[in-house]
């Protein structure tokens, strides 16, 4: 099984010299921590920047330079600011080369939620559903189950969708998934999960790949 | 005023003022069941001291359209405290237990919109273009009732251009002649947004000089701004506090 | 009879303070030099900017600094650059306040044609199309009669049209002209020109302003 | 490389290189049949580098779309003379006597579209607007053939996102991340065609080192630009020089 902090490590290996990233609250920010040595990827916040540095010392801390999580952030040199429209211009145009989101529900065509739980929790969907609905190269990181033990991996998703057809892949605490022909396939498994295991916690089509191994860090 | 010599005639000319004095002049004219656009992202370059106007003039049934509600005692949160919002058009208002509450129990209206089409809709109120396609929200909720129409294999949205009568944004510097830049993300929102009401108001932490600003370097120009005013004072109170160490 | 740059003086008592004014190539570019004292007024370029000044001194040329006629320009303190998009947002989103443009011809319904004599000449409608079809304050700036001696105020414009239905006001060589109800309306004579000749030479229906007085200077 | 500390863990991060070392580069891959989207406004804040390479290219039957198609010896002038130009779209050509002979002689295909819908139709490609409506052109020949949809009683044109394979841009500063800033009225078209295309050159006066732009007044983000490079010369030729005396 792996922590939150894998899951991101795992996502970072995905990164390609030249990508523009956005990542999503949550355990996708922390993907920013493992990137590659020798690799040159740029983060853009759908809140208006592009060129995001680490956290600010106390003493770097700017009221005015926040990512889209809403945390306060530094910039790197050749950082540029923008406003939302031009933003959303980036993310709708297909400027952005990758996505990584947070994921309540995922279905096996590739259908996301992740906005709203009727009569209970309505945060909206904020920039997810320009970002969905646009980028080629979605990547969801999420726990493989919800705290009832349930497969957040479906057949079809239960909870209002973000957006239909989009993720490309998915990795979990147990497993690195990508959605092909409307079904999960099984690509690499944590250290120590077994298929069978996860078989048993993916309610949707589950398939293993022939190269099916387990995940190298 | 300047003098200059144009075409072997000469002529007075300086800009057109947008200036007003205080807050209370700047918001003149703001009623009940009005539709506001407000600019901000989470708490980031929010316009304090309008905010706090509105809560004083105690203006009521307000239609908001704002990416956030603000925090419960902070942002537009001050409004809903005093029950001052009918609706809110928004795309994210995760920070705001009061906000929910309210929703939840049916006073306050909501209409939750991606946050790309959100500003696109200001935008295009801005740019006179009444109606345009967008990808966001295709097979959602969000859909429903909206014409879908396929581009290049892929399907889109028809989606309207805001109808606001006042928005209230926030600048880092202006000047009288109604010409604003922006900081850091506390541009978010108030570029598009500023022009795109009937009319537009801005406050500024810092009114500068005709000629200061580099006009190169204007993110909006004073034609979209009809009142300009130096706020009091900013909190620029920060939501998330995150250190690198 | 009006000389161009009286026609350009006419216009200018048009101007109010406050307002963000639109002039096309030829007479109405003269009208920047007729402001009356007292009043404010910032003239916008649709290449991108606002709050011109007048012609540079052969020291101020700079080749980054043209109006739409491309002619060489200065700026005043307080003015902006931008790019085409935001130019025509100004424009389509109508805060500019007063478009003044030449003609070929303007039909009594407010038609006007001045892009293109089909065969022979075709140089494009630039940004004229965008004004006409969004400024709510439109004058139109030209000579009564072609070259040939016919009247460019027409029932039906014959040239392809520029925009329909949106010319409210016309100041021409001999006279100032509304345009109500599909009908043009005599305003003001010019200095020494009569009731008689404008209707000779006014081919779209005309009508004579109760007011009707001669121009003043 | 910049040494940083992010979240306890430390990594190198600089920023992507768009940076070509000269306009042979940049323009690689570009071919007979493409369409190119060419900044400027008439002679202003053309593209000079990237144009003078097109000509040595000689690649033919290319569809441009540029708001004006330069004079006779200058700007795209210099490719009708060779005959490089299949069909152009534009907005004014007037200054153009070659253009008008080809055009009226059939030898090139013109395609003439409102200014504003011009650089709409680019901005559009860019921010993946697929479609969206404008007033201008409605009841003219312009129309002919398309959407007209009334919304708040006012008539409409659909028009749609331009499709093109490069974009040839000119700006004045710009840094190895690919972000630009321009300079007076020579930004016109440039800003919204670069980002525009598949494929986005631009071409500056100055590479300035990373860091050395302002982050907050750069008018394109690097995101855009796919190639950089400096300009070997500039011309910069004034078409109506006018002067107040």
């Amino acid at each position: 099984m792996l922590t939150k902090e894998q899951i991101a490590q795992r996502i970072s290996k995905e990164l390609e010299d030249g990508f523009y990233v956005n990542l999503g609250i949550g355990i996708p920010t922390l993907v920013a921590n493992y990137v590659p040595e020798g690799i040159n990827v740029e983060f853009q916040s759908e809140n208006g920047v592009l060129g995001m540095g680490p956290f600010p010392t106390k003493e770097q801390v700017d009221a005015d330079l926040i990512n889209a999580g809403k945390q306060t952030i530094t910039t790197l040199p050749g950082a540029s600011f923008f406003d939302s429209e031009l933003s959303f211009g980036m993310i709708r145009g297909q400027h952005i080369n990758l996505t990584v989101l947070g994921a309540m529900e995922v279905s096996q065509s590739g259908d996301i939620a992740n906005w709203k739980i009727p009569g209970k929790m309505v945060k909206g969907m904020g920039g997810a559903m320009d970002l969905v609905a646009s980028a080629e190269n979605i990547i969801v990181a999420m726990m493989h189950t919800n705290r009832a033990g349930e497969s957040k991996l479906l057949k079809q998703c239960r909870l209002p969708l973000t957006g239909v057809n989009c993720v490309t892949k998915i990795v979990t605490n147990l497993a690195m998934l990508t959605i092909e022909k409307h079904q999960f396939v099984l690509q690499e498994l944590a250290p120590g999960v077994s298929i069978d295991y996860v078989k048993g916690v993916t309610e949707g089509e589950l398939v293993i790949s022939n190269n099916c191994k387990v995940m190298e860090f | 005023m300047f003098f200059c010599i144009f075409n072997r005639i000469q002529f007075f000319q300086t800009m057109i003022s947008k200036k007003v004095n205080s807050v209370q002049q700047a918001l003149e004219g703001i009623t009940d069941y009005m539709t506001l656009l407000v600019g901000g992202f989470g708490l980031c370059g929010i316009p304090e001291n309008a905010i706090a106007e509105l809560v004083r003039l105690n203006v009521k049934n307000l239609t908001c359209l704002s990416n956030n509600a603000g925090v419960d005692n902070f942002g537009l949160g001050l409004l809903l405290q005093k029950h001052q919002i009918k609706k809110m058009i928004a795309s994210y208002v995760g920070e705001n237990a009061e906000f929910e509450r309210q929703m939840l129990s049916g006073d306050l209206e909501v209409d939750l919109i991606p946050q790309g089409t959100l500003v696109e809709r200001c935008r295009s109120a801005k740019m006179g273009i009444p109606a345009f396609f967008t990808p966001a929200g295709v097979g959602t909720e969000v859909a429903v009732g909206k014409e879908v129409r396929t581009f290049n294999n892929k399907q889109y949205l028809l989606e309207y251009a805001a109808d606001a009568d006042f928005s209230l944004t926030k600048a880092w510097k202006g000047d009288e002649a109604g010409n604003i830049v922006f900081k850091g993300t506390a541009r978010n929102f108030n570029q598009s947004m500023c022009g795109a009401a009937k009319i537009n108001v801005v406050e500024v932490e810092e009114l500068v000089p005709l000629g200061a600003l580099d006009p190169n370097e204007i993110h909006v120009p004073g034609v979209f701004v009809q009142r300009i005013f130096k706020g009091e004072k900013y909190e620029k109170r920060i939501e998330k506090l995150t250190l690198s160490e």
